[in-house]
């Protein structure tokens, strides 16, 4: 199993990375939403991986490691923050510079932000 | 049973808090008074935490929980010196706000007094994950500080400087990860005793995670190639903010510092000092980057941003020459470097807004109305950061020269230095005889700077001479502490020695 | 415990494990969105239930005290699952998803979308 | 006492899902519930729309079991129809006319044909006249609202007294 | 028995879980798409469950619960954001 | 102890004219000069002492670290200075009372020239380098004040520019010489320094020790090649002039090479730099200095040649050079400052400095014409006046030198041919000045300038006199303990006599003499050959030039810092690549011995999910809504992971985090673009897949290898106290509110702000408004949907009781605050998407600022509470209490800092989407109203 695991992790890592170095806000938002998955689980599993070991005393015979587990829930919570914040920021960006290009001016040649979907039925 | 070394992170979390809270969040002026209040609270707590931690360095057991298992605060000579520094540096930029940059927008105060607890928390923390939360802390309060006032260019600055990070604390998290998955445990100084005994293979992956680390401090430092965030963000933050930015960047300097050689110094086995080969180059590229930045740059704002560069630089270098002198020196050009850039920044507010449609930038102006004073603060100020003497900047400049040692450490250290002070010297000179003399039409518009205003800068600038008078103590306390600071941390491990069974 | 209520136990999970299954077999395999629709709605309510009240006896008989909880879980899917499709219904509706070709009273979409009685719209 | 408890089977439905929840019945657990079944109310008050309350609670109980069963037997028919070949399928639309009229009822209603014999309502009209509903296999229209009405819209009449 | 009997239903649901992400990769129709999360949503309270008895534990309860509250609401606001695009309005 | 008084004097009397100023001109110049001339007499009382070899030395403690101490000498050679410091600056403060008009602010003035004349006088007298050092950038600064002076001038500010830049880089290279010494030598003690001599020239790093000295020396003294500033420097007002070009600045230059001539001379690389670059200097400057229509211009170029025939002299390593160095510097400061005065005089008096209008001023200005055909004679060497004595004494020296070895004798015919200019440039001063014929329409009808005006020139002019016919006895100990200083040992026996009798170096005078008449003669022919080359204009130059520098360095940074993020994050990404790739590669075996956990179909089925979800997200990231659904697949997922692996508490706060994200997002999307424009080039896609890939890869590989290894960790510690000292069962929520409490304050507190900026942001921000769907349909009109606001409504109550429930267990099972925060909010935004913002707003009276406020409060003061105790911050306390009926139940001070998590979370969230729902509605409202 830590073989897959390790691989999701490692998945989840390119694919947010490769979402954060895109030209817009919200890819890059989506991006730094799949990297911080990666991280938690990274993170998670530094106490290793164990099944059916819930850190409640008295409900398990073998225990996980519970530190880590406590530092992913202030970085989700964290995570959380930031995300709403830059989401936010992205708005705005867009409000006052008229794009949502991250670096607040369109590249010469780029399609229109809104071109329409070409919906399938 | 002592608390004053949570002191500094407290006040300003509980007074951020009751302005939030009628009846202070009703008026600004409320907010104010609150703010000074607390600044002033800060600055005693500080200047205690400073004593005492000349006599022994103080640890603080929150939760009461031994460590390595509770979080520790260690206030020794270093963090006491740096928070007492990030005070009066708050003080200077908050009283410079009272004039009515405080009113720009809302929550000002709340955000500063926010942002100290993170810059002090993560001075004072003795464990590296709550160095994290405290990274987090004075990162999203300096995000909402850097919008403050509005306006595209902080927006866009923003954007990037915001991204940058969040990548930076992705980053972070990966290497607590490695460093925990493979030393089991948190608590910085027990971290370092643990280092040397890794088998082969977990201490690679711990190199790993201490050098992901060095790119995640080195991001705050602003250390190249992680700089780009900073010079826009510092010039389009509004004045009192980019004051109170001066000190971020020390913040991951420190990091670095604390990290990179001490719990991986000389106790460290095989890692012993495994990042300074990479800082080495990238400190003098830093400065040379800040050097160029400065000679290019069109407007003041701009310029002192890139000061802020060629600051980092130079403490980068003060890191990695690895020997008391340069830690003295360091220490020494760090508290002149923060204060004085922080005064600049105000300054060039002042200045913007008495040139009219010119702003700051180098072009002709009209003159400004205070003419004579605000040039003799730029002049004070520019002499100081020019590390001209008979101000500060000059000491601690000597200092890091002659903390090279080796033919080659001579030849790149004293080149980068000195020819970046030369770029500096140039362009300052150019700044002000353009922002001064190269004028045109007659004094309009603008009124006078608030009296508020010229305190605030005067308090930071005093610093410079006081520096240079009070020279010998102050780089004795330096020696002091930079001895200290090279030791893993004595009592800590004592302390961790006891609890053990 | 005994034979009886393990099998009972076993009866439920399966029954209910089942019922999710061909909910989502349903959504894969359906012709239109319309249809689709019922799939998750009513086979995934009757096989989550199943499920939950196995837990439920499971637990009430293997630990000290009666296990009930799960009984929440099936009120509030009960609550909501109808109200989930409603809300795709009508977001199928003001996309104007083409219904299955044979489907019968098409007409009725148009006043349904903009929530008029039938005669508002003539028969075509 | 209305001022206490101004909306009881709220009251009462709470503190059966805390205890359901707790999977207790201690003394300690039932105060808590009380609590939680007072003050939850009170707080939410102002949040709530005047609903008709409920006239024959017993009828309400039959109801709901009726509803059982049919979910039950719908899930079968529906099971087979997935797994049955899909050619055979006629699916159409049809509008229900409504005699109830308030929001409680007709919400009532709707999930409870979404919930039973291939049915899904989709929409009801703005004046609260039809209900829109999409039926998996529409054999018959006619009987198939007819049955709707009688099975499910009568009782929900009796029960709401409207 | 009960053991293999959990994970047979297990496996069931997992089968419904890739039919569920077979329909969201392949739409057609973002509506599609919300109606396979929908559906993932519930069987996934199935796999929770279901784990709970497997470990015979009732930790896991809660986690059904959540997942059967929220994913309410997020379905509701994705269907509400394609009808009307604000959510809070 | 009053050494330091010389420098003190002066020092405190910068402040005096900005005091005295407004009591007139003549009290300000005369309180100006009391302090400098105090500390003169303090410099002449030590005279004897000096003249007797004493060691006059003063020291006290400064910054010992860093080796600087004040350190106040006075030997032969400071004192000399000293004198001509002080002396001659009097003399020029008496002469700008006259000369500055009365827009200029005279307080200001002297104010900067006192402060220039501290400094220049630090130089001389100091004892330690550093502190030397420390004075002598003082000089830069205070005469880039001095030479912008009349900063409304662009040549004011571009020459003072120029000058700071100059000798700005030399002060830098002499720190660096300095500390170099220092170094060696383990002292800046100047007695320390000046011991070491041969220390010093053995030492490998003489070579650099010698050019930074010499370029700090040559930058200040204008030589060749750094000489072009120095006749720049005249944009300042005459006085400044005459005291930079006499006594002080460029003398510093020269100043510092005596200083260390005995440590550092003695060598072939010091003879050979040094006396060609005096010799070259001295021809320059000498040539150039005849073509100059500008009087000052012709004197600065004068100064130019005279400094380097000094330098020249100390470069020829005979210590009867030096003599003849030291010699000339008294006298060429004599001469050259009353040169410069009376040009001044002229300037003041006709209004101008071009020769070619100035003609024939005899007859208006008899006196002064006198004063200054007497200094200019001297300054040809003339007999009789001073200049001939050292002039005679330098040819003899460069008669008996070898540092050019076989070469060694053109330096007395360049020196003859040399001198024959200055003779011919000191002819045109006097001829073309007060002969000539008429003036040419001068501004001004010249006259007499007013008596005390010309009384500096007077005793300079005098003393020229003197000295040229009485050396011995006028300055013979002087110059002879200055000399001492110089050579640093026994001095030659040489005569300071007029006539020497017939020989060499007089021949070589009168050639000089007679050439130089020569050449003035022929002027007209040699300006028309001159005329041929463009004039260079040095300033011009060297602002291209800096211009040149900062436009190049602009470009660099502008394609370097070039605002694209996409650049500066593919760099932050590379570079932690690198940094941890490279360890990797030492890793020999990737898994490690710990037992791994068997994969069964289930987990495989969920990794699938995981995978194709995030690949998803990635494949369809331009079509947001489609990406927004597969992230949330994946959340959702992960979340189940985190069950699975017995991290429940985990798995419920994923869960509610990933609700209000999303809802979250699709607020966001509403007000953005839907799609995301094909606007990466394949090159851009491909290299940032290629680093994403591989970034992956060595985080999946790091992660296997950490995973797989043993770890021996802290961790037992909690599970083994949770319950004993945290009160609580469950060991992840004990460690949240209590073991690690403090994390969580932070945590909440980084909520709490996020809300507040997020506040801010929202806070007058305009919106891009969709009036369609994305496929151009327009929006229901129903906004509310009737059953949705039924059921809600009904949902509320149950939602807030499963909060208080999952609150409630948290200490002992999971939940805890942050989650039942997350589920209240998420409660009342589904009332907000249900009722909308309206329905709400006379319905829920929550001040969410409020809350945040509260709660943060509420969760700090429980952690002071412990102090009441004596315990530190956030120690937490619990109990278990037994009351009839209820029985026993806890009471934890964990669960009032848990209340406070519970109310942050909600407040924050609340005041994020709520917040920003309202802004939005209420900004569509005003819109649609201005439609
Ligand atoms: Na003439
Ligand atoms: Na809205």
């Amino acid at each position: 199993m830590e073989a897959i695991f390790a691989f999701c992790v490692g998945l989840l890592t390119a694919c947010g990375l490769f979402l954060t170095l895109r030209g817009r806000t919200f890819p890059v938002v989506v991006g730094i939403t799949l990297l911080s998955y990666a991280v938690n689980l990274f993170l998670f599993s530094s106490g290793r991986l164990l099944i059916n070991g819930a850190t409640i005393l008295g409900q398990s015979e073998q225990y996980a490691d519970p530190l880590p587990q406590a530092l992913v829930l202030t970085a989700i919570v964290i995570g959380f923050a930031m995300t709403a914040f830059v989401v936010i920021l992205a708005i705005r960006a867009r409000s006052d510079l008229g794009n949502d290009h991250v670096d607040g001016r369109n590249p010469p040649g780029a399609g229109l932000p809104s071109d329409r979907l070409k919906e399938k039925n | 049973m002592q608390h004053w070394a949570v002191l500094p992170i407290l006040i300003p979390l509980l007074s951020a808090t009751l302005m939030l809270l009628p009846p202070l969040a009703r008026t600004i002026r409320r907010q104010r008074i609150t703010s000074m209040i607390s600044l002033v609270l800060m600055l005693g707590s500080a200047l205690v935490l400073f004593h005492l931690s000349t006599e022994a360095t103080q640890l603080y057991q929150l939760g009461d929980w031994q460590p390595p298992f509770g979080i520790l605060l260690v206030a020794d000579r270093v963090s006491a010196l740096l928070v007492l520094l990030t005070t009066v540096l708050a003080t200077g930029a908050v009283l410079y706000s009272l004039a009515g940059d405080d009113n720009q927008g809302k929550y000002f105060h709340s955000l500063m007094m926010f942002q100290l607890m993170g810059v002090n928390g993560a001075f004072l923390t003795g464990d590296i994950f709550n160095l994290f939360v405290f990274f987090e802390v004075l990162l999203i309060a300096s995000y909402a500080l850097l919008i403050h006032g509005g306006g595209k260019q902080k927006t866009q600055a923003n954007v990037h400087y915001i991204v940058l990070n969040l990548i930076g604390s992705a980053f972070f998290l990966f290497a607590l990860g490695m460093l925990y998955g493979t030393l089991g445990t948190l608590n910085m100084a027990q971290m370092s005793t643990r280092i040397a005994d890794l088998s082969p293979g977990a201490s690679i992956l711990a190199e790993a995670g201490a050098l992901l680390l060095l790119v995640v401090f080195g991001l705050k430092a602003a250390m190249m190639p992680l700089h780009f965030w900073l010079p826009k963000a510092y010039a389009s933050a509004s004045a009192p903010v980019a004051a109170m930015f001066a000190i971020m960047t020390k913040v991951g300097i420190y990091s670095i510092f604390r990290v990179h050689t001490v719990v991986f110094g000389e106790h460290a086995g095989d890692l012993a000092y495994i990042a300074i080969p990479w800082i080495w180059p990238l400190a003098l590229l830093t400065l040379v980057i800040g050097a160029v930045g400065v000679l290019a740059a069109p407007s003041l704002r701009t310029l002192v941003a890139n000061l802020i560069l060629i600051s980092a630089g130079t403490l980068l270098v003060a890191v990695v020459l690895l020997n008391t002198q340069a830690v003295i020196g360091g220490l020494y050009y760090l508290v002149h470097t923060t204060l004085v850039t922080g005064a600049l920044f105000l300054l060039a507010d002042l200045i913007a807004q008495q040139r009219g449609q010119a702003t700051d930038r180098f072009v002709v102006s009209r003159p400004m109305k205070q003419a004579p004073l605000l040039g003799l603060l730029f002049f004070i100020g520019a002499v100081t950061v020019a590390g001209l003497p008979p101000l500060s900047g000059f000491v601690g400049k000597a200092l890091l020269l002659q903390a090279a040692e080796t033919a080659t450490q001579m030849g790149w250290v004293w080149s980068s230095i000195l020819l970046s002070s030369l770029a500096v010297i140039i362009a300052l000179s150019r700044a002000g005889t353009n922002l001064f003399w190269h004028v045109s039409g007659n004094k309009t518009g603008t009124e006078n700077a608030r009296p508020i205003q010229i305190i605030a800068i005067v308090l930071l600038l005093l610093a410079s001479p006081a520096l240079v008078i009070f020279g010998g103590p102050a780089t004795e306390f330096a020696e002091a502490a930079a001895l200290q600071m090279q030791q893993m941390y004595p009592e800590v491990q004592t302390l961790i020695a006891e609890g053990q069974p | 415990m005994s034979l009886f209520v393990e099998w009972l136990v076993i009866i439920l999970l399966i029954l209910g494990a089942f019922f999710l299954m061909v909910g989502s077999i349903g959504l894969a395999k359906l012709p239109d969105f319309y249809t689709r629709l019922h799939a998750p709605t009513k086979a995934s309510t009757l096989g989550i239930g199943a499920v939950l009240i196995a837990s439920s006896i499971y637990f009430s008989v293997n630990q000290e005290g009666i296990s009930v909880k799960e009984l929440v879980i099936t009120l509030f899917l009960f609550i909501t699952a109808p109200i989930t499709a409603h809300m795709m219904g009508k977001a199928a509706m003001h996309k104007e998803k083409q219904a299955l070709d044979r489907t019968q009273n098409q007409h009725l979409q148009e006043p349904a979308r903009n929530r008029l009685p039938p005669e508002a719209t003539e028969q075509p | 006492m209305k001022r206490i408890l101004p909306f009881p089977y709220l009251s009462m439905i709470l503190l059966a899902v805390w205890l359901l929840m707790n999977n207790s019945i201690s003394a300690g657990n039932i105060l808590l519930g009380l609590i939680f079944a007072v003050l939850i109310p009170l707080g939410t008050a102002s949040m709530r729309k005047t609903q008709p309350t409920l006239k024959k609670p017993l009828t309400a109980a039959r109801y709901l079991l009726m509803l059982m069963g049919d979910i039950i037997v719908s899930n079968v028919e529906v099971a087979i129809q997935v797994l049955g070949p899909v050619r055979k399928i006629t699916p159409g639309f049809i509008a229900i006319p409504l005699d109830i009229t308030l929001d409680l009822p007709i919400t009532l209603l709707a999930s409870s044909i979404s919930l039973t014999p291939g049915t899904v309502s989709l929409e009801v009209s703005e004046d609260r006249q039809w209900l829109y509903v999409h039926v998996l296999n529409l054999t018959n229209e006619a009987d198939t609202i007819a049955r709707i009405k009688q099975r499910y819209e009568s009782p929900l009449k009796e029960i709401f007294g409207c | 028995m009960l053991e293999i009997v959990v994970l047979i239903s297990c496996t069931f649901v997992g089968i419904g879980l890739l039919l569920n992400l077979w329909r969201l990769l392949k739409g057609p129709s973002v509506l599609d798409r919300v109606l396979a999360l929908d559906t993932m949503y519930i069987n996934s309270i199935a796999l929770i469950v279901l784990l709970g008895l497997y470990f015979g534990s009732p930790l896991y309860f809660e986690g059904a619960l959540l997942i059967a509250m929220l994913g309410f609401v997020s379905t509701a606001a994705l269907c509400k954001y394609l009808v009307r695009g604000d959510l809070i309005e | 102890m009053s050494l330091f008084w010389i420098l003190l004097l002066p020092l405190l009397g910068t402040v005096v004219p900005l005091l005295t100023e407004r009591f007139g001109r003549t009290v300000c110049a005369f309180s100006t000069a009391a302090l400098p001339a105090l500390a003169l007499v303090l410099v002449l009382l030590q005279m004897p002492a000096v003249f007797d070899g004493e060691a006059v030395v003063a020291t006290a403690p400064w910054i010992p670290l860093l080796g600087l101490e004040l350190s106040v000498h006075l030997d032969g050679l400071a004192l000399l200075f000293a004198m001509l410091v002080l002396g001659i600056g009097l003399l020029i403060i008496l002469y700008a009372r006259y000369y500055l008009s009365d827009k200029d602010s005279m307080g200001l003035f002297y104010a900067y020239l006192i402060l220039f004349m501290t400094a220049m006088l630090g130089i001389v007298v100091s004892h330690n380098l550093l502190q030397m050092w420390v004075f002598w950038e003082m000089t830069s600064v205070s005469s880039f004040l001095l030479i912008s002076f009349w900063n409304h001038n662009t040549d004011a500010r571009k020459g003072a520019r120029m000058a700071m830049t100059v000798t700005g880089l030399g002060g830098l290279a002499l720190l660096a010489g300095v500390i170099l010494i220092g170094n060696i030598v383990g002292s800046y003690d100047l007695t320390a320094v000046l011991n070491s001599g041969d220390l010093l020239r053995e030492h490998a790093a003489y070579p650099v020790i010698v050019i930074l000295v010499l370029l700090g020396a040559f930058t200040k003294s204008a030589q060749f090649p750094f000489h072009f500033w120095l006749p720049y420097a005249m944009a300042a007002p005459t006085p400044v002039s005459a005291y930079l070009h006499s006594a002080t600045m460029v003398k510093a230059g020269i100043f510092l090479m005596a200083r260390f001539y005995p440590v550092l001379s003695g060598t072939e690389l010091w003879f050979v730099i040094v006396s060609l670059t005096g010799l070259t200097t001295l021809l320059i400057g000498a040539y150039t200095a005849l073509f100059k229509h500008d009087l000052k211009g012709l004197l600065a170029y004068s100064t130019v040649s005279h400094l380097g025939l000094i330098t020249l002299l100390l470069g020829m390593g005979s210590d009867m050079a030096a003599v003849a160095a030291v010699f000339h510097i008294i006298n060429h400061a004599i001469f050259k400052a009353s040169l410069f005065m009376a040009a001044g005089i002229i300037d003041h008096e006709t209004g101008t400095r071009d020769m070619r209008r100035l003609n024939g001023l005899w007859k208006y200005m008899p006196y002064t014409a006198t004063l200054a055909m007497v200094a200019a004679a001297s300054m040809a060497g003339v007999p009789l006046l001073n200049g001939f004595l050292s002039k005679e004494m330098f040819f003899a020296e460069t008669l008996d030198q070898s540092s050019l070895g076989s070469l060694s004798w053109m330096i007395p015919v360049l020196a003859t041919v040399g001198t024959a200019f200055s003779v011919a440039y000191s002819l045109r001063f006097i001829h073309d000045v007060f002969f000539n014929g008429e003036p040419v329409d001068l501004p001004k009808t010249p006259h007499e300038p007013p008596r005390y005006m010309r009384l500096p020139i007077d005793i300079l002019v005098a003393l020229c006199l003197l000295v040229g016919i009485w050396p011995a006895l006028l300055i013979g100990d002087l110059l002879a303990t200055a000399a001492g200083a110089v050579v640093g040992g026994d001095l030659p026996d040489y005569g300071l006599y007029i006539w020497h009798g017939f020989n060499l170096p007089l021949l070589m005078s009168a050639l000089a003499m007679t050439g130089g008449a020569y050449v003035y003669i022929s002027r007209e022919k040699l300006f028309t050959f001159q005329s041929q080359f463009p004039e260079a204009n040095a300033n011009l130059i060297f602002d291209k030039s800096v211009k040149w520098v900062m436009k190049h360095c602009a470009t660099f940074i502008d394609w370097f810092e070039n605002g694209s993020l996409q650049r500066y994050s593919f760099l932050l990404i590379l570079f932690a690549l690198v940094l941890l790739g490279l360890p990797l590669i030492d890793l020999n075996t990737t898994a490690g011995l710990r037992p791994q956990i068997p994969v069964d179909a289930v987990m495989l089925s969920g990794a699938a999910l995981l995978a194709v979800s995030a690949l998803g997200t990635v494949i369809w990231h331009r079509k947001r809504l489609i990406a927004l659904l597969m992230l949330s697949v994946v959340g959702l997922i992960v979340s189940l992971a985190f069950a699975l692996f017995s991290a429940p508490d985990l798995a419920l706060t994923q869960l509610s985090v990933e609700v209000v994200t999303i809802i979250l997002l699709l607020l966001a999307l509403f007000f953005l673009p839907q799609n995301t424009p094909k606007e990466s080039s394949p090159r851009r896609v491909a290299r940032d897949l290629t680093i994403a890939a591989i970034f992956g890869g060595i985080i999946g590989t790091i992660n296997y290898a950490l995973i797989t290894r043993p770890l021996d960790s802290i961790s037992e510690f909690f599970l083994a106290n949770a319950k004993t000292g945290g009160g609580g069962t469950n060991v992840v929520n004990v460690i949240l509110v209590d073991f690690r409490g403090f994390d969580t304050l932070g945590e909440i507190t980084v909520l709490g702000i996020a809300a507040l900026g997020i506040y801010k942001l929202i806070a007058r921000m305009g919106l891009f408004k969709p009036t369609s769907d994305d496929y151009g349909r327009p929006w229901t009109e129903d906004k509310h949907p009737m059953m949705l606001s039924v059921i809600s409504q009904g949902l509320l109550p149950l939602a807030l009781l499963v909060s208080a429930y999952i609150f409630l267990r948290g200490h002992n099972l999971p939940g805890g605050g942050f989650i039942a925060g997350l589920v209240t909010s998420i409660a009342i935004i589904q009332q907000y998407m249900a009722h909308g913002v309206d329905w709400l707003k006379d319905r829920l009276k929550l001040d969410y600022q409020k809350v945040i406020g509260s709660g943060l409060l509420i969760a700090t003061l429980t952690g002071v509470g412990s102090w009441a105790f004596g315990y530190p911050f956030l120690t937490s306390w619990y109990d278990y209490w037994t009351w009839p009926v209820i029985g026993e139940f806890e009471v934890a001070s964990a669960i009032a800092f848990d209340l406070g998590v519970y109310l942050t979370v909600v407040g924050a969230t609340m005041l994020i989407l709520a917040n920003l729902g309202q802004h939005t509605t209420t900004e569509r409202a005003r819109e649609t109203e201005h439609q």
